[in-house]
């Protein structure tokens, strides 16, 4: 997919037609990999009939808490025995505060993690040009056919009599 | 045939003991304030003046505290209690600082103050049960500040650091005389002496209230005071180990 | 004790640089001078870090403790005890530590002025060829007989150089006067000494020895006569054998920085010290049988104690504890002799201490050994000759005063019009080394050195058993254009020529020095043997003077004590006012700290308050008038006035209203200048027999202000000590 | 959620049933997105000259009480505040805790009542949020003045100095530093992370400045399906990892005070204690802004109704009585404890002469919530509410003005008890106050205060149900 290419873009008012029209499109042989929805809502992949989405957010932010917990275990067991200082009388490396330190750090890479996932499995950000119109973030849910369809004219009849507000050939656009 | 029991030797943490100690009698104790001056003098102590020194932010590193029994006419003073940095083997001061700039000496077994490090969160002065830690609430020592300090510091002690504002600052049982001592000693190839050096408080204390010396060695004369039966520790029961000894009562 | 040896061995070591210089160099006073350098640059007879100790002699007050001063670079870095003078052996006040404060302090004459009696310092600054041709001039052109000199009360060097140019130029003899002399009532302990123990003297009281001490108003651990050799003293009495603990009774109106210290304070009427003292003697007497003198048995002991405003068992309970103990002492001073009926106080308790048949035993009464090179005791002057000198002051006697170490503007009470007769003298040079009030009130300051930058030596009046001359050097070379005043008169002496060239004919005061020094070259008994003059003088310097090494104390006898009838009654007080006045010397200022920032910020021990004058209450009395704490109050007497704020004190009868001296400077410097009042403002001009200033036989009545509060500056916790906002019960 | 009023059987008239439904509930009462989009579009744009002149004001206030106060203190040093011997910690400290407890609301709505679903928080996640993040700026600055060397302050970063030497993890400062830090991070991506879709809603409907700005801040989103799913589910990540972090934060600044050997402080229940005392500050906050959002701003009365201050109020009546519970429990042990500092302490806190504010913290965080909010009419009205979460506000302060500067008075060295008062620390604290005013009233017109996307998610998700004769609002889970 390339951003010359012009796309068909059908908005929907309603969850009904849009889901009808991805079962239809993919009887018209339109794969789904080939649509996208794009809607001013989270509508979920199960109400609209599409697969689901795969997404590398859970993972990262293990991975995060994981590298979290290690930066806390090095703070408070390795980092007191680089320039030991006795306090308080308390061991060098005490576990109770060690147990805090350890916590927060790894709080702190879960959620560190976990937002930096979003970026990376969105690909934000991202100013290039893209294919979208103003209206989805009016709640509209629009279906975008991104590989060259089969037949764009009956596409486009089948879509607008489902119900489409608008189906309209789009291309790649600056937001 | 039975076989002796053996149980392995426990310390308790009491039972450490510390390296340098000092005792102070309150008995004799007569509240002259000559500690006071003198550690003024030898630790460049700042003074801050009528409205700050009403308000609580007095510098002086060690005070004499008394209080009152009774009403008129059988009214009573208690007797005269310096009270100084208490030294203590765990002390609750150093443990809250997140700079480490209180920390304990494994070598002098001294509480230390590191004042180039102290970002003055002023954790360590709340939490010190014996109140003895004292601020630098301002510049006080700035000659641009305070032009008398130009000329009054020529007194200054070269071996002691001039604290600016925002830091903490407290009792260091004169480390500087301690250094001094041992690298004299050092430099002769022999140990320390007790008695050969002492803290400028005991130093000028007229009623010899004031004992300081290595309460480690059990001949010394800090030691022998220390282990007297008048003798008490302040707060003992927060279990911080002062390793300072109060001879009590008459 | 182990310690001592030790320390012995920390002086060895501290002053050994000091002696091979002395030794080497000799002693021209240039030549002894370190300059100041950077830190960063050492001078190559310096080690990198070490510094260079040498002994002088403390002149704060009067007492003579020996010092030893740590130097580097040229700067006086700390004050120490010199452990081997015996009056204060390696110990100091805090006085004495803050001697540096009035060495660097910021507000210090800094050049010869032609002042002409200006409000301010003037900063008219003369060249010293001029200061000189100007006190050569008054010495020369002035009728001999019109020259006074005012000098300190430490008997030193200048005070003899002095005394020797008067008697050759036909001059009176100088007079030596200071406030704490005045509050100590020195003249007053000189006649009752004459008169009990057979011959003037300054008493010696064996406080480490006596196992039983009843003092009578002696603040002796504060600032009276020798308080740090007192304090030692004290700690032996109280420590010094393991077996027994002294007991300590002290009889005052007020509880003192000393009372706070008794086993038991007694707070009696003030003025019926010497009643008690005689009524204790006769239940003692009855006690262990046998005769009762007859100063004693004409005392009734219930109308005595109602007197005093005690109960009878208190006294039998005392005299009780004096017969079980083994070496009572009874000491007199203070407030108990600046009374109309002081000498006679005196009296009454040194007969107690006859009757305790303690007199040259061992923790009893001796008289003090005189100084190694002097005649006699030269005790300074009282109130009363005071009253006299200005006197002639006013009548035109006096042309040309020359005053030295002493304030009187501020020491001496207001009423005996001392300011205003010094307006009167035609000419006055002061060669005080701050800008005092004397000193601003005068036409010429030429200041002398500070204490730490001179040479000279002091005379140890008591506080040793041995007789001491307490040495002084510079250990440092001075920070300002100043001149020792004895080196100023030498050469005023020496340009006047004839009779006053021949008096003085010293090439400088080291010279005038070792001239007063030479008598002991070759004693065996001292603390040191020089055969001759400069290795003596060399010594002297090193070991920070020369002290005899056994001690020398003479025992008086107790017959003619005994045989004496004393009556001292009930004193007498001036004014129609509701409450006895009594003023105390501020243990940490005394008469003159209050021109160093440390002394200032020493809580006082007994009230912590600090930078500040306060005037004590009772508080049941206060709250009878409707007074708080920090509240304005004026005391009225019949002499003045004078306004502080109050600090209830919960230990102080309530028919006594008691104020610190030491406050109150008008001059003096910032740290001095317009801080607290004085309480010399109030005192009357009343004399008691032996001519003290009755300073405690005043009533004074004490009126609201109305002014907004003046808070206290206290080190104390009013919440913690007192529970103040605490509600009613915590 | 249901809101049912017919509990007694009396069927109303169908039609005006609904009617009345659709009035008080917002998920009920649905409109257009197109048209909630236009309505917070306008509400951000729309400024009156009244705005400008309290942002001005605001603006001096910040500019004079926060940096220049500030400047001369650090200038001068600590002396110019009311710090002394014992009182080390005043103020300064009452603000951090105060301003970390005003943040704690903020993250109780968005992630606890998301992970509960409670469906009445859709329109004021965000408002809520906001004041996380600008509660922890100014509980950053209180902190940092309160420092003696606060030009040292990177010297409690965990990093070390040229000698190896870390900063010391034994101490509560240094988890608090973290924990903070944690805190602010956390709650700040959570700010945003929901922020995303509605900043690519201003996008789509701005020009001019305001275009790139949300260009920026949109990152390019659209609202694919990937990007939806990525969001969602990052988003409830943090909605359950915050709370721990949540309650770790406060637990661990009332730790700085439990850690100290100190009569008062030494306290096991501290933890959960200011938990509680941060939620009971930071809710009666919400209400605030919530009353003034709705009460100044364009188009606000349409989604804060007064159900959502009704339930707020409830929340808020719990959280007082837990309040209540946890206060005398610590009371109960200290009292009971005998401990003869520990007596004087409680003692000095209500005979003392501040023992007024003591009276007034009871009275604010107790005696009057419970007073006001068991009345569901009462709690309904949003001046109430105000009213009362202003009080509670005031309450909660004095809370942590007797916990520190009041407390510290009392130790174990009756010798130095001194009283606190104040110095330049009034002047930084209104700073602060004024700063967290100032940057609310700057985000208001600049990012969209109602997440509308949760909101129409929210109305398709409530409908209207009959069981017999009674009407019942009822929720399909969407998600």
């Amino acid at each position: 997919m390339t951003a010359e290419e012009k796309s068909i873009l059908a908005v929907f008012a309603d969850i009904d037609p849009a889901a009808d029209a991805i079962e239809q499109l993919r009887l018209l042989g339109v794969h789904d990999d080939c649509m996208n929805v794009i809607s001013g809502i989270p509508v979920t992949e199960a109400m609209l009939g599409r697969p689901s989405q795969w997404t590398n957010v859970p993972r990262l932010a293990l991975g995060g808490a994981i590298a979290g917990f290690l930066v806390g275990v090095f703070l408070s067991f390795i980092t007191p025995d680089m320039y030991t200082i006795l306090v308080g009388g308390q061991p060098f490396t005490p576990v109770p505060p060690a147990v805090i330190v350890v916590f927060e750090m790894t709080m702190l890479g879960m959620l560190l993690s976990t937002f930096l996932g979003v970026f990376l499995d969105s690909y934000f950000p991202s100013y290039r040009p893209m294919k979208y119109i103003p209206e989805i973030s009016d709640g509209k849910i629009a279906i975008l056919i991104e590989c060259p369809p089969p037949d764009e004219q009956k596409v486009t009849d089948l879509l607008k009599k489902l119900g489409a507000e608008s189906v309209q050939l789009t291309e790649a656009q600056h937001l | 045939m039975t076989t002796e029991l053996k149980i392995p030797e426990y310390k308790l943490a009491e039972e450490e003991s510390g390296k340098w100690g000092m005792v102070v009698d309150t008995d004799l104790c007569t509240g002259c304030q000559a500690c006071v001056a003198a550690c003024a003098m030898e630790n460049n102590i700042p003074y801050v003046g009528e409205e700050d020194a009403a308000y609580g932010r007095s510098m002086h590193w060690i005070r004499t505290e008394r209080f009152w029994e009774g009403e008129y006419p059988e009214v009573r003073m208690t007797d005269y209690q310096p009270m100084l940095c208490q030294q203590c083997g765990h002390a609750p001061c150093e443990p809250v600082c997140p700079a480490f700039a209180t920390v304990h000496s494994q070598s002098e077994k001294l509480n230390l103050q590191v004042y180039n490090r102290c970002v003055g969160t002023r954790y360590c002065a709340n939490n010190c049960p014996y109140q003895v830690r004292s601020f630098n609430w301002r510049d006080y020592q700035d000659p641009r500040l305070r032009p008398e300090i130009t000329i009054l510091a020529n007194q200054f002690n070269p071996d002691v650091t001039v604290r600016r504002r925002g830091v903490m600052e407290k009792c260091t049982f004169c480390i500087q005389r301690i250094h001094k001592a041992q690298d004299l000693a050092k430099s002769e190839g022999r140990e320390v002496e007790d008695g050969e050096f002492t803290t400028a408080c005991a130093q000028a204390c007229p009623a010899n209230a004031i004992t300081f010396g290595r309460i480690d060695h059990p001949e010394t004369l800090v030691s022998q005071l220390a282990h007297s039966s008048r003798g008490v520790h302040h707060l003992e029961e927060l279990g911080t180990l002062p390793r300072v000894t109060y001879l009590k009562g008459g | 004790m182990s310690k001592q040896i030790s320390r012995r061995d920390f002086l060895k070591l501290a002053t050994a640089g000091a002696a091979t210089t002395a030794v080497l160099t000799g002693c021209g006073p240039a030549s002894r001078y370190v300059e100041r350098e950077p830190y960063q640059r050492m001078p190559e007879y310096t080690y990198n870090g070490l510094s260079t100790y040498y002994a002088t002699a403390c002149r704060e007050c009067a007492a003579g403790c020996g010092l030893v001063v740590r130097t580097m670079q040229g700067r006086a870095i700390k004050v120490e005890g010199n452990a081997n003078n015996p009056v204060n052996l390696g110990k100091t006040c805090a006085r004495g530590q803050a001697t540096l404060q009035g060495l660097y302090n910021p507000d210090r004459v800094e050049n010869p002025t032609r002042q002409n009696r200006g409000a301010a310092l003037s900063g008219d600054a003369l060249e010293w060829d001029a200061a000189i041709q100007i006190i050569s001039d008054a010495l020369k052109n002035t009728d001999p007989a019109g020259i006074a000199f005012l000098m300190g009360m430490a008997p030193d060097h200048l005070f003899d150089l002095v005394s020797d140019l008067a008697k050759a130029i036909g001059a009176p003899a100088p007079l030596r006067f200071g406030a704490l002399g005045m509050f100590e009532a020195r003249a007053t302990l000189g006649r009752a000494a004459e008169t009990m123990l057979g011959r003037s003297a300054m008493p010696f009281f064996d406080l480490a020895n006596a196992d039983m001490v009843l003092s009578f108003g002696a603040n002796f651990l504060e600032t009276w006569l020798s308080p740090v050799a007192f304090t030692r003293d004290f700690s032996k009495m109280r420590r010094g054998n393991p077996k027994r603990r002294g007991y300590f009774i002290q009889f005052e109106a007020r509880m003192s920085q000393t009372a706070s210290k008794a086993d038991e304070w007694i707070p009696i009427r003030p003025g019926t010290e010497g009643l008690v003292a005689l009524a204790i003697g006769r239940l003692v007497a009855e006690l262990k049988g046998g005769s009762v003198p007859a100063s004693f048995s004409s005392v009734d002991p219930l109308e005595v104690a109602s007197t005093a405003g005690i109960k009878l068992e208190t006294l039998e309970h005392v005299a009780q504890l004096v017969v079980g103990s083994q070496a009572p002492l009874a000491i007199p001073g203070g407030a108990a002799l600046g009374q109309s009926n002081g000498l006679a106080t005196a009296e009454s308790v040194l007969a107690l201490n006859a009757l305790f048949g303690n007199f040259g035993i061992p923790g009893g009464v001796f008289l003090s050994p005189l100084s190694p090179n002097q005649d006699a005791y030269h005790r300074p002057a009282s109130a009363r000759e005071m009253t006299d000198f200005i006197a002639k002051m006013e009548d035109g006697t006096i042309k040309v005063l020359f005053v030295h170490g002493v304030n009187p503007v501020f020491e001496l009470p207001a009423s005996l019009g001392f300011a205003e007769a010094l307006a009167t003298v035609p000419q006055v040079i002061s060669f005080a080394t701050f800008p005092d009030e004397t000193a601003l009130a005068s036409d010429y300051i030429f200041p002398d050195h500070h204490g730490l930058e001179s040479w000279g030596y002091q005379r140890v009046v008591t506080g040793s058993s041995q007789p001491v001359l307490s040495g002084a050097q510079p250990v440092v070379s001075p920070y300002f254009n100043t001149r020792a005043t004895a080196d100023a008169l030498i050469a005023a002496a020496q340009l006047a020529g004839g009779k006053f060239a021949e008096a003085m004919p010293f090439a400088d005061e080291v010279a005038f020095l070792q001239g007063k020094l030479a008598a002991l070259v070759g004693e065996p008994d001292g603390s040191f043997f020089a055969p001759e003059i400069n290795t003596f003088t060399a010594y002297f310097q090193q070991h920070g003077g020369w002290w005899m090494t056994a001690p020398a104390l003479s025992s008086p006898s107790a017959s003619n004590a005994l045989a004496r009838t004393v009556s001292p009654g009930v004193a007498e007080f001036a004014g129609n006012g509701e409450f006895f006045f009594l003023p105390f010397v501020s243990p940490t200022l005394a008469d003159a700290g209050a021109n160093k920032p440390w002394l200032q910020e020493l809580p006082d021990p007994t009230t912590t308050v600090m930078w500040n004058t306060w005037i004590e209450m009772n508080p049941q009395t206060a709250q009878v008038m409707g007074i708080d704490n920090d509240d304005v109050v004026e005391i009225v007497s019949e002499a003045g006035r004078v306004e502080a704020p109050v600090y209830l004190y919960p230990a102080i009868r309530p028919d006594v209203i008691a104020m610190p001296f030491g406050q109150g400077h008008t001059a003096y410097g910032r740290f001095a200048a317009g801080r607290g009042t004085n309480p010399a403002d109030v005192l009357g001009v009343r004399f008691n027999e032996a001519g003290d200033l009755a300073f405690a036989g005043m009533k004074v009545e004490v009126r609201k202000t109305g002014k907004k509060p003046q808070v206290l500056s206290r080190l104390e916790s009013r919440i913690g000590v007192y529970g103040e906002g605490m509600g009613e019960e915590h | 959620m249901a809101d049912n009023q017919n509990r007694n059987g009396v069927a109303h008239d169908n039609g005006s049933h609904e009617e009345h439904f659709r009035e008080k509930h917002l998920m009920l009462d649905p409109m257009p997105r197109g048209k909630m989009n236009e309505m917070v579009m306008d509400a951000m744009h729309t400024t009156s000259w009244k705005f400008w002149l309290v942002f001005g004001m605001l603006a001096a206030l910040v500019a004079y009480a926060l940096f220049y106060k500030w400047g001369v203190m650090i200038l001068e040093g600590l002396g110019v505040a009311g710090v002394n011997r014992p009182a080390y910690w005043g103020i300064f400290l009452v603000n951090t805790v105060f301003w970390i407890g005003i943040s704690h609301a903020g993250t109780f709505i968005s992630a606890i009542l998301r992970v509960f679903k409670a469906e009445y928080r859709r329109p004021f996640t965000r408002a809520a949020e906001l004041m996380t993040t600008f509660g922890l700026i100014q509980a950053g600055f209180s902190i940092f003045m309160h420092m003696g060397r606060v030009w040292l302050s990177y010297w409690l970063m965990p990093i070390p100095n040229q000698r190896e030497l870390w900063p010391n993890f034994h101490s509560p400062l240094s988890w608090d530093l973290l924990a903070i830090t944690t805190y602010l991070l956390g709650s700040t991506m959570y700010l945003f992370l929901p922020l995303i879709p509605d900043l690519a809603m201003a996008r789509d409907r701005s020009d001019g400045w305001r275009k790139t700005f949300y260009k920026v801040l949109a990152l390019g989103f659209r609202g694919t399906e990937g990007e939806w799913v990525h969001l969602r589910n990052a988003m409830n990540i943090f909605a359950f990892a915050i709370i721990p972090v949540m309650f770790s934060v406060h637990t661990i600044v009332s730790w700085d005070f439990a850690m100290a050997t100190r009569p008062g402080w030494s306290s096991t229940v501290f933890g959960p204690y200011f938990v509680i005392g941060a939620l009971h500050s930071g809710m009666g906050a919400v209400v605030m802004v919530l009353a003034v959002v709705r009460g100044t701003m364009k188009n606000m009365k349409y989604f804060i109704r007064p159900e959502h201050f009704e339930a707020i109020g409830k929340l808020m009546l719990i959280i007082s009585m837990s309040w209540g519970y946890f206060f005398f429990n610590d009371y109960l042990v200290q009292w009971y404890g005998g401990d003869k500092w520990t007596k004087q302490l409680l003692h000095w806190h209500e005979a003392g002469p501040m023992g007024w504010m003591w009276f007034a913290m009871l009275l604010f965080n107790v005696v009057i919530p419970w007073g006001v909010l068991w009345n569901r009419k009462w709690r309904s009205m949003p001046w109430l509410l105000f009213t009362v979460g202003l009080l509670i506000n005031v309450g909660m302060w004095f809370e942590r003005y007797i916990i520190i500067p009041i407390s510290l008075t009392i130790n174990r060295m009756p010798f130095t008890w001194r009283l606190y008062e104040p110095g330049i620390e009034v002047w930084l604290g209104i700073g602060t106050l004024a700063f967290f005013i100032l940057l609310y009233m700057a985000a208001s017109k600049l990012i969209p205060l109602i997440p509308v996307w949760e909101v129409q998610e929210g109305q398709m998700a409530h409908s209207l149900k009959k069981f017999g004769r009674e009407t019942v609002v009822t929720v399909s889970e969407l998600e």
